[in-house]
């Protein structure tokens, strides 16, 4: 029995949303406590897991059936590698903070028990994906991920925005999730194995070969969907219409990176290819850059740091790509702590300025908030990667594996260059200058829920390099730095505070403009006129097929044509009997005449 | 002695009292002559079905043969005199009551020649019978004589069935030349091991021609519409339902058992059969359609009943035999309610439109639901007895090989069906039932339209009964081999 | 044609086209009386070919047969005419065409 | 003798059917079908059936044709109205004439018996009222009886059909 | 005792309120007792299927030379167990939505509580006559609920769908004719279960096997609502009374599959393999097409419809696999979808109560107005667009893992018929549920489902998509061995 504790891990969170929806619906404080104390439940089990294992070896819980059945086994089993453990640490720990700051942020919501199952449920899907061992499990949990992300993307019920913004990441997602079912279903066929424990032995056993390549392919578009990748991206700017506790947490901290996890997880197959593992990296190269560059034009304070993300779960895309995926997750990590961080402190903001998310009417706020924006600038010198803060450790090692690829190098960096720019031009017009309305005027600091997470986080942001990530989980270490990836890096991204200061100092409206950056390069509407008018289109039309052609024409068609021959056959039936005769008689001609025909009368 | 107890001459026998006693009782008991007509007809009944497997008279045996077939066609007919009967006691004549009792007797008369017919091995027997029943036929036909439609209708029927006279006694003429005989066995004997002669396949035609006519096979169907519409309606279903049964009797007979089940002829008239069936399959679905007047629509699905009933004669072989009887007790147990419905219809509200349907579900959901159950086994829906009627038909066309009747009668299944629901969906949901005024029926009707819907589910669900039936129809002669004349 | 040996075709053949005479009249005239009589001209070409075809096969059965026919025939007019006189009595006519009230 | 009596009959029996057929006038055509019946009944003699020529002349042309004339009478019958245009009419007197032409030379070589020719007195018999008596009441007895109940209905039948109306 | 008499008793049941509620007791409390009192016999037959495997009723096989060889014989194994399951559930639930106070309310439970015994009779009968004839024995309750209590073209629905399934029947009893008569006359019958054997001795000459496979394909696709033989489907349902559309959809139209199930795949086993391509065009045109035309639909219940015909395709996915995985998903996703579907019509149905339409740009709101009710729509969807955890995904993914070795490009096109749909029924929800309370929703001041009377339905529905979908073995178990049996040569 006690060797199916680990998933107590799993199942607190998940009991905690089932008992809120049928139970506690209505009692919305011990709602929020029951989910807290889950999630809490899930952080200390997953740290526990975290100690003892790393004493014990690895664990691994028996599996719990789910289908096993002629041949196929796709049952739900707990991996226990430390890549899982740390992750499982990781998310449940941030989870929490999260938790914990939603008390504060959603004080007034009337619907806080829904959003704390909902976010329970994320907690527990989320915990799914890291913990599953095998694919088929981890796809299930990747699809929960999708719906929870789905339902708090919609918390807002009554905003249409957040309806439309939570309908666009589901079906982003699910096209996504199109490539990664057929990538499973290769792999499966292919390597006759769905578990990640079986998976590097079966596919060093198979020839490479385009199967391969297509089926890594294929699973890289499920990291290309839920990490937000090119051209997968539209969803995560728009899902910024969730509650900010939610941005934080899932398009931000965890689920967005629940992409990288995935490609590290079935990095043995994508290695068996070159033109996977290059497509990856590229992928993750431009994306670094686009959209930083869309950041700097961005006015919303949400969706400047939804693109910081785009950019810097990129990076570690790149780095799976390159076949580091130790600095991936190394980032990952210290990416977790500063961008909640920063997702925390702009929710805060919000929060203080009454639901205002607009940069431009916000201004002065360093004097009102100052513990938020003392945070704000040490989660953008982590994000930017100035030593010593975390962030800069970790980039530092994604810089050193684009060493052999100056392409990748050269986006890359650039990439940095912008985001310095962004961040600080984001921070001298939210929190520089004078209040430009009365929302900001009066702004004021959260509660103690809100201000101790970030507190919390702040600590992690500054000692998060500290962590011994890439040696616990075992990756082989990457080697020595090259120095020149160091310097230059950290010169670019210094060099982008320079012009930021510059065009921000005392702007009361942005200096630039680039339309083409704040349209996003266009891509929403490109798809909006190319994929999804076609197929409405399409739809339309097969619509109308169904209904005038098939349903109309051909259906009520022939009711019509048998009716009307029914008429016409009555028009003989005129009522005169010599007509009647007539037919009769024409009738016995006919019969002779077809024995005439026979032969049989000559 | 005991041999002449037989239906046909008891049958004559209790026309003639009938005639007879309305001369004699005095005017003001007349109401005792329905209650007696109907009495007499159900003891005929009685004794039909004991009598079914006794020989006729011995001087009659040259020209009447008892085997299974007429065994089992005789209660059948006389059944239908009984549901006659117990219709016309109720059927309004206005001023034409005085008659009365000459309209409940006729159908006696009809009725013995129907069952001469149902044994006849003599084409010169099949004659005389056939005149018998149509000349009592004409005559009641136009029997409403104050109604201009019931005297137009006996008038077309008359034409129509001189004409189909004409040909009958031209062919038999013709196959004298052809044969020098006219009785089955002979035939059967003089032809045997050598091809039909040309004439003979004409004369046989014109017989063929005949008997069409009867069963209202197209293109002889044109009469039925008409005259079943102006008929009074016993007399509808009369025709509808022992007149056409006589008639695939007949052709079952000859094509079947009888004169000219020899390959050499029947082979022969294998297409023709079933081009007719397809052809009458088509058309009295097809016209059926668009029919508001019941009885006009009972005529078309006749039509598109013989239809299918000629399309499992075609194929000539034992099923095909075997699915014709099945099917002719099939419609008369789900046709002959719908007629005595139909009359009622009429009575209380002068006319059979099917507007008079609406809202009948809810205002006498009985004999709704026995009329519901009754069209639908018409239509062949499962699990009601039709079903198992269209079901043989469509595995005798398959084991036959006959593809395109097969089609034809699938689609016009279908297609039937569409007109079978008219009335269904009138007496359910065409008008909203406070629209409609009240009428209300008999309360025989309500059982007799139960019981018959019961029966449909009963007999559909489990066919066996009918399947003896069929066994028993099948079965060679009961008594004594066809002696030489 | 062989006109000087009569056979039994010779009469077979005029039956027939008493026969289509009889149809065309059916089929021709509008008055009912005259399609009735048309109707028992049909029968006396069966009649007629019924009794050729009995003497040239020396068989008496057609005879009786004629002599069934003739009866039938005769209860038919009989029959048909009492149905016309009750129309005339309603209706004025004997005319067909106006005997149409039952139709499609 | 017999082709001569053959063809003068004939040709006498197809001119009145025709005009049994074509004379607008009622009385005319009856008067016609009297003609072609007689004809009939003398063709029968040539056929040796001699009891049945009986009962043609006396059965049809006596009582079938005075119930035709009576009835024409009673009624009144006028002349036909031409029917306009008559093309109808026009179209299938081709096409049963056609039929005639093509149809019935074929008649006598359709059956084997047909070219059989027989001369006066040859026949076997059978024309006798005797011989018929016979037949009609041993082998044909059950359907003379019926014959018998079919005469009923129709008496019957014509009783109802004409009978005075009982208000009127 | 012997418990195969609660196999008649099955059917009895509901027969008997039938005829009680014809009688004059109160309609809704009568079928509902009828429906609920059924489960019983059901758990009595489950308890010895999952034991021996198999039960059966009714006279073995004697007489076979008759002229109409019909037994009355009922069977039920692992594969009619789930459906009868299905159909017990979904009767019990569509009488639970049904109102009291609808009009007619005798008619109304007379014809619901006889679709649902058409559907238990088909699953039930090992006699083809049988399991033809009670397919066939829903056709005209479902003519007249839709057509009386219909809405929108009830009339044009209603006659559609009769003569289309009608048509489709016949062509199918021209098949079902076709492997009798291939029986020699001596052992002709009409128990599949004996034809089975027969035919795995003695196999039907190959051409022969595919034109009959092609009838049957098209006479149960009919009923399926195969492209193109479904242009009756979507717009059936949208005009039946919410409780006909659960039944018909979530019940009835699983009768085409479960006949191909048992006849077309083991009798005709060549046959089908060689009409099996025609097969995966047809359902690529369910999934597209329909999938397609469902995106367009601007009627919730219309989207449901095409939704739920578009589904069938990946079933079929299924059972051309020609693997047993792929059998068990088809049955597994059978089940999910029969409760998915009935689901959705049912919040489709209680929308329509609510608002007065289901237009859905004149909706909007239900989250706010009323939580519950968008709850089990976002299960509904959920389901249908295949959601882990729901019964639907389940067989999803054992069809796409069955078939994928075989025809990948049409689990790839089943795989985008996942999108499709999940874009149909997102667009739905959200007009439906999100945004502002629409002015229908606001004007008619109605609230949400209250208590446990009305929620029942909705919550025994979802509590069985999540049981099956969290533990599908429930229906594989038992089912393994009979569609491995159906599979061996």
């Amino acid at each position: 029995m006690i060797a199916y504790a680990p998933y107590l891990i799993l199942l607190l969170p998940l009991l905690a949303a089932v008992s809120i929806r049928l139970f506690l619906y209505p009692f919305p404080r011990i709602s929020i406590t029951v989910s807290t104390l889950a999630c809490l439940g899930s952080f200390l089990g997953s740290i526990g897991l975290l100690l003892f294992s790393s004493s014990m070896g690895e664990v691994t819980a028996p599996a719990l059936p789910w289908i096993e059945w002629a041949g196929f086994r796709a049952n739900f089993g707990i991996l226990g590698d430390p890549l899982a453990r740390g992750m499982a640490a990781l998310v449940s720990g941030v989870a929490f903070l999260v938790h914990i700051y939603s008390i504060g942020y959603l004080e007034k919501e009337p619907c806080r028990s829904r959003f704390f199952a909902e976010l329970s449920l994320f907690v527990f899907s989320m915990l799914g994906i890291v913990l599953a061992d095998n694919l088929i499990s981890m796809f299930i949990f990747w699809e929960l991920v999708g719906l929870s992300s789905y339902l708090l993307i919609g918390f807002w019920v009554e905003r249409p925005a957040a309806g439309a913004a939570a309908n666009k990441a589901f079906l982003v997602n699910r096209i996504g999730d199109f490539g990664f079912i057929l990538g499973i279903l290769g792999a499966w066929a292919l390597f006759g194995t769905l578990s990640f424990a079986d998976l590097p032995s079966r596919v060093a056993a198979s020839a490479p070969g385009w199967a391969v390549t297509a089926v890594g392919l294929g699973l890289s578009c499920g990291c290309l969907g839920k990490s937000a990748q090119f051209p997968l991206h539209v969803w995560l700017p728009d899902s910024m219409e969730g509650p900010t506790p939610v941005s934080s947490l899932l398009h931000a901290a965890t689920m967005v990176v629940a992409g990288v996890y995935m490609l590290i997880r079935v990095l043995p197959i994508l290695e068996m290819s070159q033109v996977t593992m290059m497509t990856i990296a590229w992928i993750g190269g431009l994306m670094t850059l686009l959209p930083a560059l869309i950041a700097c034009q961005q006015n919303d304070i949400k969706r400047i740091l939804a693109y910081s993300t785009l950019s810097e779960i990129a990076y570690m895309v790149m780095a799976v790509g390159l076949g580091v995926p130790g600095p991936a997750m190394y980032h990952l990590t210290t990416h977790a702590f500063f961008k909640c961080l920063l997702f925390l402190a702009a929710g805060s903001v919000i929060h203080g300025c009454h639901e205002e998310q607009d940069i431009w009417k916000m201004g002065g706020l360093g004097k009102r908030m100052p513990f938020t924006a003392l945070v704000t600038i040490l989660g953008t010198l982590a994000l930017c990667g100035i030593p010593p803060l975390s962030g800069f450790w970790s980039k530092d090692a994604i810089f050193a594996a684009t060493a052999h690829s100056p392409g990748l190098a050269a986006v890359s960096m650039a990439a940095g260059f912008f985001t310095s720019f962004f961040m600080l031009r984001m921070i001298l017009v939210a929190f520089g200058g004078t209040p430009k309305n009365d929302a900001a005027r009066h702004a004021h600091e959260g509660s103690i829920f809100m201000t101790a997470p970030m507190a919390i986080l702040a600590i992690l942001t500054i000692l998060g390099g500290l962590l011994p990530v890439e040696t616990y989980l075992h990756f082989p270490h990457t080697e020595g730095h090259e120095p020149w990836t160091l310097w230059v890096s950290l010169a670019v991204a210094l060099a982008g505070f320079v012009p930021a200061y510059h065009f921000y100092r005392h702007a009361t409206q942005d200096p630039l403009s680039l339309p083409a950056l704040r349209e996003k390069f266009y891509v929403d509407e490109f798809y909006q006129r190319v994929f999804i008018s076609t197929q409405d289109a399409f739809a339309r039309l097969t619509d109308a097929f169904e209904g005038w052609v098939v349903r109309g024409f051909l259906v009520r068609g022939s009711g019509v044509v048998a009716r009307a021959s029914g008429q016409g056959l009555r028009l003989v039936q005129c009522g005169q009997v010599q007509v009647y005769a007539a037919v009769f008689i024409l009738g016995v001609f006919l019969l002779i005449a077809w024995l005439w025909r026979q032969g049989v009368i000559r | 002695m005991s041999r002449w107890i037989c239906p046909e001459v008891l049958l004559v026998l209790t026309g003639v009292i009938l005639i007879l006693a309305d001369a004699l009782i005095p005017a003001g008991k007349k109401g005792w002559l329905p209650r007696l007509a109907i009495l007499l007809s159900s003891v005929l009944f009685g004794i039909t079905v004991w009598q079914s497997g006794q020989p006729m008279p011995e001087a009659w045996a040259n020209l009447f043969i008892t085997d299974g077939l007429s065994s089992v066609f005789k209660p059948f007919f006389v059944l239908c005199l009984v549901g006659v009967t117990l219709i016309s006691v109720r059927y309004p004549m206005g001023r034409e009551e005085t008659v009365r009792a000459e309209f409940l007797a006729l159908p006696f008369f009809s009725t013995a020649g129907l069952c001469l017919l149902a044994s006849a091995r003599d084409f010169l027997a099949i004659f005389v019978a056939l005149e018998l029943v149509a000349i009592s036929l004409y005559l009641l036909a136009a029997f409403h004589r104050t109604r201009v439609a019931s005297l137009e209708a006996g008038m077309k029927l008359l034409v129509m069935g001189g004409l189909s006279t004409g040909f009958l006694v031209m062919g038999i003429a013709w196959l004298y030349a052809a044969t020098g005989s006219t009785e089955f066995t002979r035939i059967i004997l003089e032809q045997a091991g050598r091809p039909a002669s040309a004439g003979l396949l004409l004369a046989i035609g014109l017989i063929l021609t005949g008997l069409a006519f009867k069963i209202a096979a197209v293109p002889f169907h044109a009469w039925a519409p008409d005259v079943y519409e102006g008929a009074p309606t016993p007399i509808t279903a009369f025709l509808a339902i022992a007149s056409k049964a006589a008639g695939f009797v007949l052709l079952l007979r000859i094509f079947g058992f009888g004169a000219f089940a020899l390959d050499s002829v029947g082979w022969i008239f294998r297409p023709i059969f079933l081009t007719m069936g397809i052809a009458t399959v088509t058309l009295g679905t097809l016209a059926a359609l668009p029919q508001r007047n019941l009885k006009r629509y009972l005529a078309y699905s006749g039509i598109a009943h013989a239809g299918y009933m000629l399309l499992a004669l075609g194929t000539l072989g034992e099923s095909g035999m075997g699915t014709v009887v099945g099917y002719l007790w099939a419609y008369l147990l789900a046709t002959f309610p719908v007629f005595i419905f139909v009359q009622e219809l009429e009575r209380v509200h002068g006319s059979a439109d099917v507007r008079h349907l609406d809202g009948l579900g809810q205002r006498d959901p009985g004999p709704a639901l026995g009329l519901t159950l009754c069209f639908l086994s018409m239509a062949g829906l499962p699990p009601l007895l039709g079903f198992s009627a269209k079901l043989s038909v469509f595995t005798t066309l398959w084991s036959a090989g006959e593809i395109p009747g097969l089609v034809v009668g699938v689609i016009m299944a279908v297609v039937g069906l569409g007109f079978y629901l008219v009335p269904i969906r009138a007496m359910y949901w065409e008008r909203e039932p406070d629209t409609v005024p009240a009428q209300r029926f008999p309360s025989f009707l309500v059982w007799i339209l139960l019981l018959a819907g019961a029966a449909q589910l009963v007999l559909g669900f489990q066919p066996r009964p009918l399947v003896r039936l069929v066994e028993r129809s099948l079965a060679p002669t009961v008594t004594g081999i066809p002696q030489e004349k | 044609m062989n006109f000087a040996e009569i056979t039994l075709g010779h009469y077979l053949a005029l039956s027939s086209v008493l026969f289509l005479i009889g149809l065309a009249g059916v089929i021709l005239r509008r008055s009912l009386l005259i399609m009735m009589m048309s109707l028992e001209l049909l029968l006396n070409a069966a009649n007629l070919a019924l009794v050729a075809v009995g003497r040239f096969q020396g068989l008496p059965d057609p005879q009786v047969a004629v002599f069934f026919v003739i009866t039938v025939a005769a209860a038919e007019v009989a029959l048909g005419l009492a149905i016309l006189v009750a129309i005339f009595r309603i209706k004025k006519t004997t005319a067909a065409d106006q005997l149409a009230s039952l139709r499609f | 003798m017999e082709p001569i009596f053959f063809w003068v009959l004939a040709v006498g029996l197809v001119v009145s059917a025709i005009g049994l057929v074509a004379f607008r006038n009622p009385v005319t055509s009856a008067v016609c079908l009297v003609v072609t019946l007689v004809m009939e009944a003398a063709l029968f003699v040539t056929l040796e059936a001699y009891f049945l020529a009986v009962v043609q002349v006396i059965v049809y042309a006596g009582a079938v044709m005075v119930l035709f004339l009576f009835v024409i009478m009673l009624l009144d019958v006028k002349e036909e109205a031409r029917q306009r245009p008559p093309w109808a009419k026009v179209v299938w007197v081709v096409a049963i004439g056609g039929g005639a032409v093509f149809g019935v030379p074929r008649i006598a070589s359709l059956f084997p018996a047909a070219a059989k020719t027989l001369h006066w007195g040859q026949g076997k018999g059978g024309g006798s009222a005797a011989e018929l008596g016979r037949l009609l009441f041993s082998s044909y007895s059950p359907l003379f009886l019926a014959t018998g109940v079919l005469l009923l209905v129709a008496t019957v039948g014509v009783v109802v059909l004409c009978r005075k109306d009982p208000e009127s | 005792m012997n418990l195969s008499l609660a196999l008649p008793l099955l059917l009895v049941v509901p027969l008997l309120g039938v005829v009680a509620i014809a009688l004059g007791s109160a309609p809704r409390k009568t079928a509902l007792w009828a429906s609920w009192i059924n489960l019983i016999p059901g758990f009595l037959v489950s308890g010895v299927v999952l034991r021996q495997g198999e039960v059966l009723y009714g006279p073995e096989v004697t007489n076979l030379r008759e002229v109409f060889p019909v037994q009355f014989r009922l069977g039920l194994d692992g594969l009619s167990l789930p459906l009868l399951w299905l159909t017990l559930v979904v009767t019990v639930a569509a009488i639970g939505v049904a109102r009291a106070d609808v009009k007619r309310a005798k008619e109304y439970f007379l014809c619901l509580l006889l679709v649902g015994l058409g559907g238990l009779g088909a699953f039930l009968s090992v006699d083809l006559f049988y399991f033809f004839s009670f397919h066939e024995v829903a056709l005209i309750p479902s003519f007249l609920l839709i057509g009386i209590w219909g809405q929108g073209d009830r009339t044009g629905a209603a006659w559609r769908m009769t003569l289309y399934l009608v048509l489709g029947s016949l062509v199918l009893l021209v098949g079902l004719i076709g492997l009798v008569w291939a029986v020699p006359e001596t052992a002709r019958t009409l128990d599949w279960r004996v034809l089975t054997e027969t035919f795995r001795a003695q196999p039907i000459p190959a051409t022969q096997q595919t034109w009959l496979a092609i009838l049957l394909l098209v006479g149960f696709g009919t009923l399926v609502s195969l492209v193109p033989f479904h242009s009756w489907a979507p717009g059936g349902y949208a005009s039946a009374p919410a409780p006909a559309a659960m039944l018909h959809a979530g019940v009835l139209k699983k009768f085409g599959i479960y006949g191909l199930l048992r006849l077309a795949l083991p009798l005709t086993p060549l046959g089908w393999k060689e009409v099996s391509w025609i097969v995966g065009l047809m359902l690529a045109g369910n999934l597209l097409y329909l999938g397609l035309a469902s995106l367009a639909q601007r009627d919730f219940r219309w989207l449901l419809g095409f939704s739920s015909a578009m589904h069938m395709g990946t079933i079929f996915l299924g059972l051309i696999g020609g693997t047993v995985l792929g059998l068990g998903g088809a049955l597994v996703l059978m089940v999910g979808h029969g409760l998915s579907a009935a689901l959705g019509f049912a919040v489709a149905g209680e929308v329509g109560q609510r608002a007065g339409t289901t237009w859905m740009q004149d909706l909007g709101g239900l989250a706010k107005k009323t939580p519950k009710l968008w709850f089990y729509l976002m299960i509904a969807g959920m389901a249908s667009i295949g959601l882990p955890g729901l019964a639907n995904f389940a067989g999803e993914i054992l069809i796409f893992f069955g078939a994928w070795s075989d025809h990948p490009f049409l689990v790839a096109i089943a795989a985008w018929g996942v999108v499709l749909s999940s874009v149909a029924m997102l667009r739905a929800i959200r007009s439906i549920a999100t945004g502002p309370v629409s002015s229908a929703l606001e004007a008619k001041q109605t609230g949400d489902l209250t208590g446990i009377r009305e929620v029942w339905p909705f919550a025994l529905l979802t509590a069985l998509l999540f049981l099956v979908g969290l533990a599908p073995n429930l229906i594989l178990g038992p089912a393994r061995p009979v569609l491995e049996r159906l599979l061996q040569p």
